[in-house]
């Protein structure tokens, strides 16, 4: 049981490696801006994985709820909300960037981009 | 309350609430006006917040009226204040210099956003400078480099776009990791503020997660700013950014990583972990010394003037980076005066590059023969730069490259080592320097040239040669800087 | 129950993600990242964290997954790297993977109750909430007021976002791609001729937008708030725009709109946080917006500050979803 | 009735685990897409009894909006097949120019 | 009455988890795109439906019931919605569904053949049927609807089919 309560973060490990390998290993833009956004998610599987208590639940308190109700930990949560939004933006402005890439270059592959750069 | 007590939270909220303001704004010159106004009303802000300061106090400001830990206090001593002074005055020069660059490299169209975007960068440079909450310093890092990639891509090259791809990416991957090493500390302390980790992560008994914290973060804060081998992002991003965007960011934005590096390692880590300084100067010693050649190298063979200057910033930051890591009083105040000295060194330089931009079309070494002639003051005010980054006596690099040869003296055997390498590579950066002045002064234009005969206009000239004469100053009257570094090093050494 | 849940979820995301790593077509990636979200989401909530469920369900799984098909569309689908023969990147993400192995092999399993991370500063929110704050939701009660200003960032954040996006693609024309004018007139940019999926499509998007408002003004009491109620709302726009067009959404939300929304929900935000200021108290001390009663106070402050981040998100979805949109052959 | 919750839950699970394979698998795009979209409506069953088996039947707003998300996600994979066609005509008209 | 009520909820619970497993299996099971649509499709209304009907009758008279009525009809409206819309846009692209000739070999499964017009107008299943008629007499020979799959699954859909227009 100890090792499975670690599942989570090792889970978070693996996500991290794939990212960051998807991210550098691959010269498609579009694929490392994939990567990117895995590379991101897998921290906020770190943060919310922290929140946990054994036997609690969301912390969002009911009015008729027993007194000794354990409730998760919010502040990871707050975190991660703001962690998310900043991953679409990333995202999004990223994309874009490759957008307009593709439309200057008419590629979105960065090892033919870097040769048309030599060029010049 | 009065307005005294409100500074802290002001400097940020003026160029917050102005910013969707400019964006809104669709008549011609108004972006950069309303731009202009906030971020000099910051720079007033932050200088009358140094002055409180400048005596080794404290200002702890609660947001919302939460105090910490449980809200988030923005928390502002010397070296803070004068992080914000730079940047503020940093951003207000490059402004009030760029109006005419950058009417010419952003179109009229995309005003509004750029210059939002770059009140927003000032605002998220400055809020990770005064907060002190950890995982508030991430949000405005994100907030200051979205922004920069949109300043950057904003470059009227096709190869912007691709650098401000480069600078994505890799600039997301250093924020991770930021956040990653902010998620092990919350783990091991279940707080997020800097003052209440530094004193609960010595409690602490894993003490893997947080030597793991601190390398994360370490890396993090090294990819942004680009000390050496996370480097790759900078020379591009600074070679195709609009240029006065290139005076903003070469003078500020590393900087900042590099002033969130001192704040974290020293008020977290350096009391905590056993024997972290040695592991500090392993790690930032090596890098430091690899920057300085690797830099400088990379400069002298550059045949972009701007992308020279970006890797002499790269060796710059190796200095810095030596500063930190020699966890010495000295150390840390030539480090902190560095800082300073090349925002202001850099910032000029790359004001000069931009005058010869706006004449020549071309920052190519090669196109510039007969510059020195044609465009004397703009010449005059680079070799001032050039010097100051040599480290020549009466120019500011030297004051910081004083107090670095003094931290090196106070460690004995390996400081004479540090000294020799740090003369060596000043050596190097007199080749590249001159490497331009020959050109510039001693080569005659090429014949099928367009003859330059202008000098550049005033209103770019004026900005550039203040601020090579504020450099100067501040390297004879040394009270200013030196004064609020040694103050802000002995409060983060905790020597009092 | 929780363990084995995450068991099975925990696992097909590692699938999901080296199945997202191998595949070269960028159409596949960009469907099973979808699916990555949405089992990162099911995850935040079996681990009590619905706030942020809610959150990667509308914006990781939906809004993103349109954000990269609209970018696929105007790039290309086929992924062309060269098969890797650099050792380099491997041998980086191992390295980081085993230092993050070797370093939580110390943390406080998934959960436990006595771990640091519920000692501190959490019971202090859970316990102080309703006597300061008086708001069901924690989460949102932390998000709004205690850690208010990371909230102001945040909605800035996605404000640069959408400066950045419109700045790149909004206003720069795009090289005119030359197309013969057959293929142009086959172009079509919307599903009107589908018959069946217009009608539901339309008929729902009533309820969406109805949804998102509920969600944004339940906050309080329920999972939700602004990120995910302007989310919502800009989903079912966005759903209109895939069902009649761009140019028909555009009439509908009229892009000086969707901008004036943007730029007056940041301002919205700010403006709340300056007033708290110039009423005595500090920066978003909504305290004292009720000179009478403080919770009233708070309460008024978390209800406009998240109607500014509502407006902002949602206008910053739908901008950055026209520009993309927009971009198409012509 | 905490075991059939928990019964019904874990058939969802493995029903998801299925999906994913035959989004892995293949081998068209399009069962990819099916695969996609009916994992999207194993998540909102299983959204739907985890928060009865929690005891906090108030977040069913959470299994409502990823239907709704879902269904969003459908309508965009199929203009984006739509447009496909065009593109790959301009695609191949260019190549052919050249 | 609860316990009855229990009774008819696990009833509906458990039958309900056991359709969409059932769907699950079909959509790993069976030969084609559309046949697996079939599966995932039908089991996924009748599936969805056992298992909200059952949550509702533990739902008791509250809020949730309501919302548990709300997702039902989404999802009785949106799903089959998709699943059109989807088998739609897999017959524009000339994606043919598989049928069985005398022998019982099966034909060539998840093969793009042909690209169809996007305009739905267009009955773009017929003239596809056409094109491929002589690919269709040399596959049967081979017989081996193994290698015919891995053929299929090699190719990503797409490329063929701009080769063949």
């Amino acid at each position: 049981m100890e090792i499975l309560g670690l599942y989570n973060y090792v889970v978070f490990a693996v996500l991290l490696m794939v990212g960051l390998y998807c991210i550098l290993a691959r010269t498609n833009i579009v694929k490392s801006i994939i990567g990117l956004s895995i590379f991101q998610s897998a921290v906020f599987l770190l943060y919310i994985s922290m929140d946990k208590v054994d036997g609690g639940t969301a912390p969002i308190i009911q009015p008729g709820a027993p007194a000794d109700t354990i409730y998760a930990n919010p502040l990871p949560q707050v975190l991660i909300l703001t962690a998310i939004v900043v991953g679409i933006s990333t995202t999004a402005l990223a994309l874009a960037v490759a957008v307009r890439i593709k439309e200057a270059y008419g590629t979105i592959e960065e090892d033919k981009i870097q040769e048309m750069d030599r060029e010049l | 309350m009065t307005l005294y007590d409100q500074l802290p939270a002001l400097v940020i909220a003026v160029l917050l609430f102005t910013a969707p303001i400019t964006y809104m704004m669709r008549l011609h010159g108004f972006p950069w006006a309303v731009a202009t106004l906030s971020v000099v009303t910051a720079f007033i802000i932050s200088c009358s917040l140094a002055a409180t300061v400048f005596n080794g106090e404290t200002i702890i400001y609660e947001m919302g009226g939460w105090s910490a830990p449980y809200g988030i206090a923005l928390h502002i001593d010397a070296l803070s204040a004068l992080m914000a002074m730079l940047i503020t005055g940093a951003s207000s020069a490059a402004l009030i210099f760029g109006a005419r660059s950058l009417a010419d490299e952003v179109g009229e169209e995309t005003a509004p956003a750029f210059f939002s975007a770059w009140q927003l960068c000032t605002a998220g440079l400055v809020g990770m400078v005064i907060t002190g909450d950890a995982f508030n310093i991430f949000v405005f890092m994100e907030i200051s480099s979205l922004s920069t990639y949109v300043l950057v891509s904003a470059g009227p090259d096709r190869r912007a776009l691709i650098a401000t791809y480069r600078y994505i990416v890799m600039g997301t991957i250093g924020a991770t990791f930021y956040l990653i090493g902010v998620g092990f500390l919350y783990m091991v302390t279940g707080t997020l503020n800097t003052a209440d980790l530094a004193a609960r992560v010595g409690a602490t008994e894993n003490i893997r997660l947080v030597l793991v914290a601190a390398g994360f973060i370490s890396v993090g804060l090294a990819v942004k700013a680009a000390v050496f081998p996370m480097h790759q992002w900078m020379p591009r991003a600074y070679t195709y950014a609009p240029n006065a965007v290139t005076v903003f960011i070469a003078a500020a934005s590393t900087k900042v990583a590099l002033y969130v590096l001192i704040r974290v390692d020293y008020a977290i880590f350096q009391n905590s972990i056993a024997n972290h300084d040695i592991q500090l100067t392993l790690f930032l010693v090596p890098l430091g010394v690899l920057a300085l050649f690797a830099g400088s190298l990379l400069a002298i063979y550059e045949k972009n003037l701007k992308t020279l200057l970006a890797y002499s910033s790269v060796s710059q930051i190796g200095y810095i980076a030596l500063g930190i890591a020699m966890t010495s009083v000295a150390g840390l105040t030539g480090a902190i005066v560095h800082m300073f000295n090349h925002g202001l060194i850099k910032g000029g330089m790359f004001m000069a590059v931009a005058c010869l931009a706006i004449r020549y079309r071309s920052v190519n070494i090669a196109n510039l023969a007969g510059a020195g002639r044609a465009m004397p003051w703009t010449m005059a005010a680079f070799v001032i730069g050039g010097l100051g980054l040599i480290g020549v006596p009466l120019t500011p690099g030297f004051i910081s490259k004083w107090y670095l040869v003094l931290a090196a003296l106070e460690k004995g055997g390996a400081g004479a080592f540090l000294i020799a390498i740090i003369l060596v590579s000043s050596l190097l950066a007199v080749i590249y320097v001159w490497k331009v002045i020959e050109v510039a002064y001693f080569k005659a234009p090429r014949a099928n040239a367009v003859p330059v005969t202008q000098e550049a206009p005033l209103s770019m000239l004026i900005p550039t040669w203040i601020v090579v004469l504020l450099g100067i100053w501040f390297s004879i009257d040394t009270r200013m800087p030196v004064g609020m570094a040694s103050r802000a090093a002995e409060i983060l050494l905790g020597v009092k | 129950m929780t363990i084995v849940f995450s068991l099975f979820l925990l696992s097909m995301l590692v699938l999901v993600a080296v199945a997202v790593l191998r595949t070269d077509n960028l159409f596949t990636a960009v469907m099973l990242s979808g699916v990555f979200s949405l089992i990162m989401a099911a995850n935040f909530f079996v681990l009590d964290a619905a706030d942020v469920a809610l959150t990667e369900a509308v914006i990781g799984a939906g809004i993103s997954t349109v954000l990269f098909l609209g970018a696929l569309a105007l790039t290309s689908e086929q992924d062309r790297s060269p098969p890797v023969g650099s050792w380099v990147p491997l041998l980086t993400s191992s390295a980081l993977g085993g230092v993050i192995i070797y370093a939580v092999m110390q943390a406080p399993r998934l959960g436990d109750p006595n771990a640091i991370v519920h000692m501190h500063v959490a019971p202090w929110y859970l316990e102080k909430t309703p006597e300061l704050i008086d708001v069901p939701n924690v989460v949102t009660a932390v998000l709004a007021s205690f850690r208010g200003y990371d909230t102001l960032g945040e909605v800035f954040v996605v404000f640069i976002a959408c400066i950045g996006v419109m700045s790149l693609l909004g206003r720069v024309r795009p090289r005119r791609e030359t197309i013969s004018e057959e293929t142009f007139s086959k172009q079509s940019r919307n599903l009107r001729h589908h018959l069946i999926p217009r009608v539901v499509g339309k008929m729902l998007i009533p309820f969406i937008v109805l949804f998102g408002l509920y969600v944004q003004f339940h906050g309080d009491f329920g999972p939700g708030g602004g990120f995910q109620a302007g989310a919502l709302v800009a989903a079912g726009i966005i759903l209109y725009a895939l069902l009649e067009g761009d140019t028909r959404a555009r009439q509908l939300v009229p892009e000086w709109f969707s901008s004036v929304l943007v730029a007056l929900g940041a301002f919205t935000y700010a403006s709340v946080g300056v007033a708290c200021m110039v009423m005595g108290g500090r920066f978003l001390d909504y305290s004292v917006l009720d000179p009478h009663d403080a919770i009233h106070g708070q309460h008024l402050g978390i209800l406009l500050v998240e109607a500014g981040v509502g407006m902002t998100v949602a206008g910053v979805m739908i901008t950055i979803f026209h520009a993309f949109a927009r971009r198409g052959i012509r | 009735m905490e075991w059939i919750y928990f019964v019904t839950c874990i058939g969802i699970l493995v029903t998801m685990v299925l999906a994913v394979v035959r989004g892995l698998v293949g081998p068209s795009i399009f069962d990819r897409v099916l695969a996609v979209n009916m994992f999207g409506t194993k998540t909102v069953l299983f959204l739907a009894v985890v928060s009865f088996l929690s005891g906090r039947p108030d977040f069913l707003d959470l299994a409502l909006a990823y239907a709704l998300i879902n269904f969003i996600g459908v309508f965009a994979v199929l203009l984006f097949f739509q447009s496909r066609e065009v593109r790959r005509a301009a695609e191949a008209e260019n190549e052919a120019r050249r | 009455m609860d316990l009855l009520l229990d009774i008819i909820a696990s009833v509906c619970l458990i039958a309900g988890a056991f359709l969409v497993f059932v769907g699950g299996f079909g959509v790993m099971r069976m030969p084609d795109f559309y046949t697996r649509m079939h599966a995932a499709s039908l089991t996924d209304t009748g599936g969805a439906a056992l298992i909200l009907i059952g949550l509702m009758l533990q739902g008791g008279l509250t809020l949730a019931p309501v919302k548990l009525i709300a997702i039902f009809l989404f999802l009785f409206l949106t799903s089959p919605t998709a699943s059109y819309a989807l088998a739609n846009a897999a017959l524009l692209s000339g994606l043919k569904p598989v049928c069985r000739n005398e022998t019982g070999s099966a034909l060539p499964t998840g093969q793009v053949v042909a690209t169809g017009s996007p305009d739905a107008a267009k009955p773009a299943g017929k003239p596809a049927a056409k094109k491929t008629a002589p690919k269709k007499t040399a596959r049967k020979k081979t017989d081996a609807k193994k290698a015919v799959k891995k053929k299929a699954a090699k190719k990503p859909a797409g490329k063929s089919a701009r080769k063949s227009s």
